[in-house]
């Protein structure tokens, strides 16, 4: 089914690429970029660098405005992504582009359907996919509609769709934002394996110790431009960050010691049973202000449910939660946030944003109908302006305007909008679901800090990561879920190894009931 | 009250539901292609109005109801396309342009019978004829189904085999499949490569074919000619069972049978000694009260997953 | 646009133009067509100009389209008909005193005592029908028909259906008529099937009127009135296929239908001789023997209201019943019956 | 932290973007005035397929309205009404509701300006505005209904609201030819409204005859701008606004969506009510059957054309009223028949929406202002 490929050459290129968006945004500038066949090629770069546009000028999605693509050794012209997949590219999109009420298969096979004569064949799909998931050690449900699965799951199926179409080339724009560490390990060897196949991948990522990892060369980009290329053997993580940011960029965390003070968030006895989704089960635990409380475990263990539910778009069945002696069960999310919750929710998308709204609009949606933005009933829109002007500042948004809508920013300057008005709001709890997800280092390291000064400001924060790396260096506490269920807690994070704590994700090692509840108070009146 | 209820069950009352059915059916099944296709097709009137109006009129001139029903669908096909064009390619706003559409069939429908027959009124000068009636062997020997099926009109017929044949196109076949992918979520269809404006016009052509359909059963199986906005909104009404129907086939095909249903009641009782309009609210009452118990039940089981409609 | 008529004519100095101005639309196969029909007459036997002037259904266009009708100095006598516009008429003639206006179906209030009609309307003609008179000889023709048994394959029935357009006081004096005379010719007012048409089109919806008429069919209705335009047509479909009969309404329905096997199942048409009024008038105005400032109210003993008297009616109904019929139609003329009324 | 100091390219970026805007705007309205022309342009030519004079027939169409006062007036009549129902459904539109019950909202708030007008005696100013509150609270009344079903149970809103139009249009048909009939009246209408609750006419204002153009106008104009300080400048404003961007977001905002939904009936209802109002109160003077026409459904175009901004519907009302009133005068001045009319303002609002024109032409000049090709 593909097109002829060139002899030699590369397996894709760029020669003097220039994409300027039709809102006047020059996203890519001059590149110049070759990519041999059967090499992992890592992009970097900050959010809004251009990459993840560099990637749809190959995939055919956007076309350029100058410049050249070349696919297969040859100059082409991609009208769109039909003719991309002719030529053998495939694409996993940073925003997954699945339908939501097909299910797993049907996304997997959606425009190269197995079956005869324009008609479907439903067990045709579901079994070309379980093979291709028993092939590529993808684990996915075939049978199970997408919007009812993980986003883990859509990842996988997102990377199956590609092996459906019989890529030569891979495009992966942060594949491995949401995936755990060892979906991670999966992916990787699978990836490794498509690559010895003759594959060529282009993979970008924020994280740079899988960049490392797992790819031959990296090239950074800056700005819209290609600043450099390294062979990935010869590039420590802190020189890709400084040719990334253009100038020396530390990534350690300074994180002095917690100093907890009272208990902020009380939750007792959480019971909450759903037909569809995790329940979850006799939830008993603390978080003081003044600390960080990871909470880790494999995704889909109820970690979304159990931030849904202490930000009040979820109600608990049983069970007590109180934010600083309010009882907020029985509250709803206006009245969460009036007790001083902040949530930093899971899918940016899906309701961290009015992709339509404008920046300045996203920044106020919980502070609204109060002064300063409101007074009497009206809304001060210079205010809202002044509001917007200062968190673009504070949080270093990269954008011309507050008056840009959230759609046109990238991924990573998204994530900075929804945590700018989380954090700006001052709140005396903070759940921070995948706060770091698709940022870049420069917004991860941001991130990191501004959770900290707000811990230190007094903040109870609970983190919700699938990133272990990070959980264990931020948190000074922390919880694993499994199933639904509080397995294990650790006091003291110093010393704790991703592994150890793997273990408990796994439900191999439980903590004892006591060590669980250890030092809880009021469990008489749990409800 | 009792009168109430042999009037339901008798099979004449039946067989008038399925005459009163068939527009809606058809109109709706349209307006389902067009919607699960991504672009609300406003203006299933105007197609209706077209095609009726040209079906007649061909049937007329050249004394084939065939040549003349084929002539009416295809005009309404045609319009069905200028409105995915307009929405398409001038990135015009699908209601508006419905309406637009509608206005231009009432007007141009008007102006074609005047200039040609001289008669403001319609066709009924002009013997067109109707699609002929369909019987089956055996069925009519079949007690009530028999008396309730037999003699229906060709295009009745094909209205309620509308129902599977479109339930198997959007389930069986490739091209139904790329049709939902695309109305649910365009970016994600157009991302594997499948021509999503391809399908799109596809869609709409489809739409309105069946709309066409629609129309030529007013002008040439209902009645026997054309009359000046004789679609009086059923492709409204048609609309409504759209959504009514929960964007599902079946479900489509059970609330455009219940407006038949409704109407044909309100016709059968319209003897009764009640204000008349009144009593024509009665489909209409109905179908709030349908539409609220069928919300409440949906919502009070959860199901989630509504399929996203219309946006402006 | 100014649809019918020549316009062509050059040296039209000396003729009488006439602007019909229509708060509907042509077509209705029955109360504007006649009116333009009897008007077209008048301009071709009478030397008039005519001018066609179509304002829509809609109904916030009919105010302004009056207005600019009037005010355009383009007619001599603005013809209108229908209650809905009596009070423009009425504002507006006195406005152009020098203009005249025929105002059919409706009188003005030339009383002058509710705002309108400031100078007493000395320039407006008005003709109202007595379509009740018409209703009530339907009526009357009807109950004889099915009491007598003489209609070929309905002798078994005894009910008889009336399908109004809409529930208003012009259409309703047909049905109250037909209920009286239904009645005096000895029926029961439970054997009087009434059904309207009623929705977003009811004068142009004729599928829906074809079912009602079917549904008035099967409950035993002997023959079907359809007094609802263009709906109307669906009732001589419904007639053919259910072998029942049909009385025609406005003008000579055998006339105008080109089905043969539609034209025989109507026995007769009551007819409403719009046209002919708003002839004779022409030809009264041309002796200057229209009186202007006044309500002229015919019916029956004008010959504005009737019915069709053919070789097909005298085929379909005995002679026994053709003479009561006309007997009837004698004492209402004669004003020893009077006939009851929706106004 | 230390925020990254501004880089070169942002401040660039920025000047890019407002230079962008102000050009895109500038775009934007000679395009639709193109458009416009593009669409006179093929009526011409229908014109002149249908064997028409074009010339006279544009010359009439286009500055016939402005021929006598009256005719201004008409114009201002019309365009009062349509805009007033392009404001009513503007405000659901903006909430992502798409209602098209304007229809029930006008006759609900018709039938109540009626009911106070003629049967309550009140003193003077009380005449003129208890009959609009009671209109307006009708017609939120009638938009509460489907705003409920959809907030609270989901039920679409689409069905829900053209099925109460086609209940009230015949319930209202049935009262006014019923219970509410002047008695012995042989035509179809009320009793006239008591002198003083009817909207003054601009004739008395202005001392020209201006038809039934009344203070009606200004009313319209005030809800105009008053819709517009709600929809920008109010908390409710912010609450639609960000409901019909994204209800999942608002919802985690901590708006009540319901909430925010059912208001967007009501106030949009309580708009429609008016021009029910108006009609009863200004134009007629009493209620007459069908008195809406089709304005309802313009209504709708009309908001679209002004993509929901109250001050735009203004315009976009003015607009489409006087090529109403055009239309009719040519129809009735020229040979141009009432289809062919409808017909070309068809082609107009068909041309008036298409959107791709002027972004082609953006991205053409986005193209050669930062000097690529
Ligand atoms: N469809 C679009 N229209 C206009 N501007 C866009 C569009 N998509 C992206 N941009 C802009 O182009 C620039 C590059 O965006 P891109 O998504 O390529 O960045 P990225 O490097 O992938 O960032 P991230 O790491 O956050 O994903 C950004 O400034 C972004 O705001
Ligand atoms: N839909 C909504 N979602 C969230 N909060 C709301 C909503 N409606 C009202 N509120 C808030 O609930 C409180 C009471 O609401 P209510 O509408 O009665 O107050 P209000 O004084 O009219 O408020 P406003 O001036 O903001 O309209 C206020 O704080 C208001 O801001
Ligand atoms: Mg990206
Ligand atoms: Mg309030």
């Amino acid at each position: 089914m593909n097109e002829p490929w060139g002899k030699d050459g590369p397996a894709v290129a760029a020669r003097a690429v220039t994409k300027t968006y039709a809102n006047g945004v020059r996203a890519v500038r001059g590149v110049d970029l070759e990519v041999p066949p059967g090499e992992i090629r890592a992009v970097v770069g900050e959010n809004g660098a251009g990459k993840s546009t560099l990637m749809k000028l190959f995939y055919g999605l956007e076309q350029p405005s100058s410049g050249e693509i070349l696919i297969g050794g040859q100059p082409r012209t991609l009208r769109g992504p039909a003719s991309a997949i002719a030529l053998g590219v495939g694409m996993v999109h940073q925003n997954l582009m699945l339908v939501p009420s097909f299910t797993v298969a049907q996304n997997v096979v959606l425009g190269v359907e197995p079956g005869r004569r324009g008609l479907v064949d439903p067990k045709a799909h579901v079994e070309t996919t379980a093979r291709l998931a028993e092939e590529a050690g993808l684990a996915v449900d075939p049978r199970a509609r997408v919007d009812e699965v993980s986003v883990g799951m859509r990842q996988r199926a997102e990377i199956l769709k590609a092996l459906h179409r019989q890529a030569k080339v891979l495009i992966l724009d942060e594949p491995t934002a949401v995936l755990t560490p060892q979906e991670t390990e999966d992916l990787f060897a699978a990836v490794r394996r498509l690559r010895d196949g003759g594959m060529t991948v282009l993979f970008i990522s924020h994280k740079l110790r899988e960049v490392r990892e797992i790819s031959d060369r990296v090239s950074v980009m800056r700005a819209g431009s290609l600043v450099g290329t390294v062979a990935t053997a010869d590039a420590t993580e802190r020189s890709l960050a400084s040719m990334m940011v253009g100038r020396d960029l530390s990534l350690d965390v300074d994180r002095s010691p917690a100093r907890p003070g009272k208990t902020t968030l009380r939750v007792r006895r959480l019971e909450y049973e759903v037909p569809a989704g995790q329940s979850l089960h006799g939830l008993d635990f603390d978080v003081a202000g003044g600390e960080i409380v990871g909470v880790a475990g494999i995704e889909g263990n109820g970690q979304s449910e159990l931030a849904e539910i202490l930000a009040g778009l979820r109600r608990p069945t049983t069970g007590t939660v109180h934010v600083a002696g309010t009882d907020t069960a029985g509250l709803d999310v206006a009245g969460h946030r009036r007790a001083g919750v902040g949530y930093v929710p899971e899918d940016r998308l899906h309701n961290g944003a009015a992709l339509d709204g404008s920046i300045a609009d996203n920044l106020v949606v919980d502070r609204h109908d109060r002064p300063p933005l409101a007074r009497r009933g009206v809304l001060h829109t210079g205010a809202v302006r002044a509001h917007a002007e200062r968190l673009i500042e504070e949080y270093a948004i990269r954008t011309p305007d507050p008056s840009v809508p959230v759609r046109a920013l990238s991924g990573g300057n998204m994530q900075k909008v929804i945590v700018a008005r989380e954090l700006s709001a001052g709140p005396r709890l903070l759940i921070a679901s995948h706060v770091t997800r698709g940022v870049d280092v420069g917004a991860m390291r941001f991130m990191y800090e501004q959770l900290v000064a707000a811990r230190d400001a007094g903040a109870a924060v609970l983190l919700i990561s699938a990133d272990l790396t990070e959980l264990l260096a931020l948190s000074d506490r922390l919880l694993v879920l499994k199933d639904g269920r509080l397995v294990a807690r650790f006091d003291d994070t110093t010393g704790l190894t991703e592994k150890r704590v793997g273990l408990y994700m796994l439900g191999v090692e439980q903590h004892e009931q006591d060590h669980l509840m250890a030092g809880l108070e009021d469990l008489g009146k749990g409800s | 009250m009792s009168s109430v209820l042999d009037v339901v069950l008798s099979s004449a009352f039946l067989a008038a539901v399925l005459r009163v059915a068939t527009p809606y059916l058809l109109a709706a099944f349209g307006g389902l292609v067009a919607e699960r296709a991504g672009i609300s097709n406003i203006a299933l009137e105007g197609q209706m109005l077209s095609a009726a109006c040209t079906g007649a009129l061909v049937a007329g001139y050249s004394h084939s109801v065939a040549l003349g029903a084929v002539c009416g669908v295809a005009v309404a096909t045609l319009l069905g396309v200028l409105l995915a064009a307009l929405r398409l390619e001038l990135g015009a706003d699908a209601i508006i342009a419905g309406i637009g559409i509608n206005l231009l069939a009432s007007g141009a429908t008007a102006y074609a019978v005047y200039s040609l027959l001289d008669d403001k009124g319609g066709t009924s000068g002009l013997k067109s004829g109707t699609l002929p009636t369909v019987t089956l062997p055996g069925i009519e020997s079949i007690p009530v189904v028999g008396d309730v099926v037999s003699g229906q009109n060709l295009v009745t017929w094909l209205a309620f085999l509308a129902a599977p044949f479109v339930a198997w196109l959007f389930f069986r076949t490739r091209f139904g499949f790329h049709l939902r992918a695309i109305g649910e979520m365009p970016d994600a269809a157009a991302s594997v490569g499948i021509p999503v404006r391809r399908v799109q016009y596809a869609g709409l052509a489809l739409s309105g074919a069946l709309a066409g359909l629609a129309g030529v059963f007013l002008s040439m199986g209902y009645v026997s000619f054309f009359v000046r906005d004789m679609t009086a909104g059923r492709g409204f009404i048609a609309l409504a069972a759209v959504f009514l129907g929960g964007l599902r086939p079946w479900g489509v095909f059970l609330a455009a049978l219940g407006f038949g249903a409704a109407e044909a009641l309100a016709v059968q009782l319209g003897t009764l000694d009640v204000p008349p309009q009144l009593v024509s609210t009665i489909p209409y009452a109905m179908t709030l009260v349908a539409l609220a118990v069928y919300a409440w039940r949906r919502k009070r089981r959860g199901a989630a997953g509504e399929v996203a409609t219309a946006s402006l | 646009g100014g649809s019918g008529g020549d316009d062509s004519g050059a040296e039209s100095s000396d003729k009488l133009r006439i602007k019909l101005v229509i708060n509907g639309g042509l077509g209705d196969k029955s109360f504007f067509d006649s009116a333009h029909e009897g008007l077209k007459k008048a301009e071709k036997d009478l030397g008039y100009e005519l001018k066609v002037v179509e304002l829509g259904s809609d109904r916030t266009k009919w105010e302004p389209g009056f207005e600019d009708a009037a005010s355009a100095d383009d007619y001599d006598i603005l013809a209108a008909g229908t209650f809905e516009v009596t009070d423009y008429i009425g504002e507006l003639a006195p406005q152009f005193p020098d203009k005249k206006f025929w105002l059919f179906d409706a009188p003005v209030d030339y009383s002058g005592k509710n705002g309108t009609c400031s100078n007493k309307c000395e320039n407006v003609y008005s003709v109202t029908f007595k379509q009740n008179e018409g209703g009530y000889l339907a009526g009357f023709l009807a109950e004889k028909l099915v009491a007598e048994k003489s209609l070929k394959g309905a002798e078994s029935l005894k009910k008889v259906g009336v399908m109004p357009g809409v529930k208003i006081p012009v259409i309703e004096d047909f049905v109250v008529g037909f209920r009286a005379g239904f009645k005096a010719a000895g029926g029961k007012n439970s054997d009087v099937l009434v059904q309207y048409v009623g929705g977003d089109k009811p004068f142009s919806d004729p599928a829906k009127g074809k079912e009602i008429s079917t549904a008035m069919y099967g409950q035993g209705a002997a023959l079907v009135w359809p007094v609802a335009g263009l709906s109307g047509l669906g009732t001589f479909e419904s007639a053919v296929t259910a072998k029942r009969y049909t009385f025609g309404v406005d003008s000579d329905q055998y006339q105008t239908l080109t089905d043969q096997a539609q034209k025989d199942t109507v026995v007769t048409s009551i007819l409403k001789n719009v046209g002919t009024a708003l002839y004779k008038a022409a030809q009264a105005d041309q002796k200057d023997s229209l009186k202007y400032g006044a309500v002229d109210t015919v019916g029956l003993a004008e010959d504005a209201v009737g019915y069709v008297n053919d070789d097909h009616f005298q085929q379909l109904v005995p002679e026994k019943i053709r003479t009561e019929v006309q007997e009837a139609a004698d004492t209402v003329k004669s004003g020893s019956v009077t006939v009851p009324s929706a106004f | 932290m230390t925020t990254t100091p501004m880089t070169l390219i942002e401040t660039e970026d920025r000047r890019q973007y407002r230079a962008t805007r102000r050009r895109d705007l500038a775009v934007d309205v000679s395009m639709a005035l193109a458009t416009i022309l593009v669409a006179l342009a093929i009526g011409f030519l229908v014109m002149l397929a249908t064997g028409n004079d074009p010339v006279q027939a544009y010359e009439v169409m286009l500055t016939g309205p402005l021929d006598r006062s009256f005719r201004v007036g008409r114009w201002l009549e019309d365009a009062t009404t349509l805009t007033l129902l392009g404001l009513s459904v503007a405000i659901p539109f903006r909430a992502r509701q798409i209602s098209l019950g304007a229809e029930s909202q006008l006759y609900a708030g018709a039938l109540a300006a009626a009911a106070v007008a003629v049967f309550l005696p009140l003193p003077a100013v009380a005449a003129v505005i208890v009959p609009m509150v009671a209109a307006a609270m009708a017609g939120a009344g009638m938009g509460l209904v489907p705003g409920t079903m959809k907030a609270r149970l989901g039920a679409n809103e689409i069905v829900a609201t053209l099925m109460l139009n086609a209940i009230a249009v015949r319930v209202y048909d049935y009262l006014v030819n019923g219970p509410l009939k002047e008695p012995g009246s042989s035509a179809v209408h009320s009793k006239p409204i008591q002198q003083d609750s009817a909207l003054t006419p601009l004739s008395d204002w202005f001392g020209i005859p201006m038809g039934r153009a009344n203070i009606g106008l200004g009313l319209m104009l005030l809800t105009a701008v008053a819709l517009w300080l709600l929809i920008t400048r109010t908390p409710l404003g912010y609450r639609i606004r960000m409901t019909g961007a994204n209800p999942d977001f608002a919802a985690y905002g901590g708006i009540k969506v319901p909430r925010v939904i059912e208001w967007s009936f009501v106030i949009g209802g309580a708009v429609a009510g008016l021009a029910g109002a108006h009609l009863v109160q200004g134009v007629y003077g009493r209620l007459e059957p069908g008195l809406a026409g089709s304005l309802a459904f313009e209504g709708i175009v009309v908001a679209l054309l002004a993509r929901n901004n109250p001050l735009v519907v203004v315009v976009a009302g003015l607009f489409y009223s006087y090529l109403r009133a055009g239309g009719d005068i040519m129809e009735q001045q020229t040979d141009v028949g009432t289809e062919i009319v409808v017909v070309i303002q068809a082609v107009i609002v068909l041309l008036v929406t298409a959107q791709a024109l002027p972004d082609l032409l953006k991205r053409r000049i986005a193209r050669k202002q930062v000097g690529v090709r």
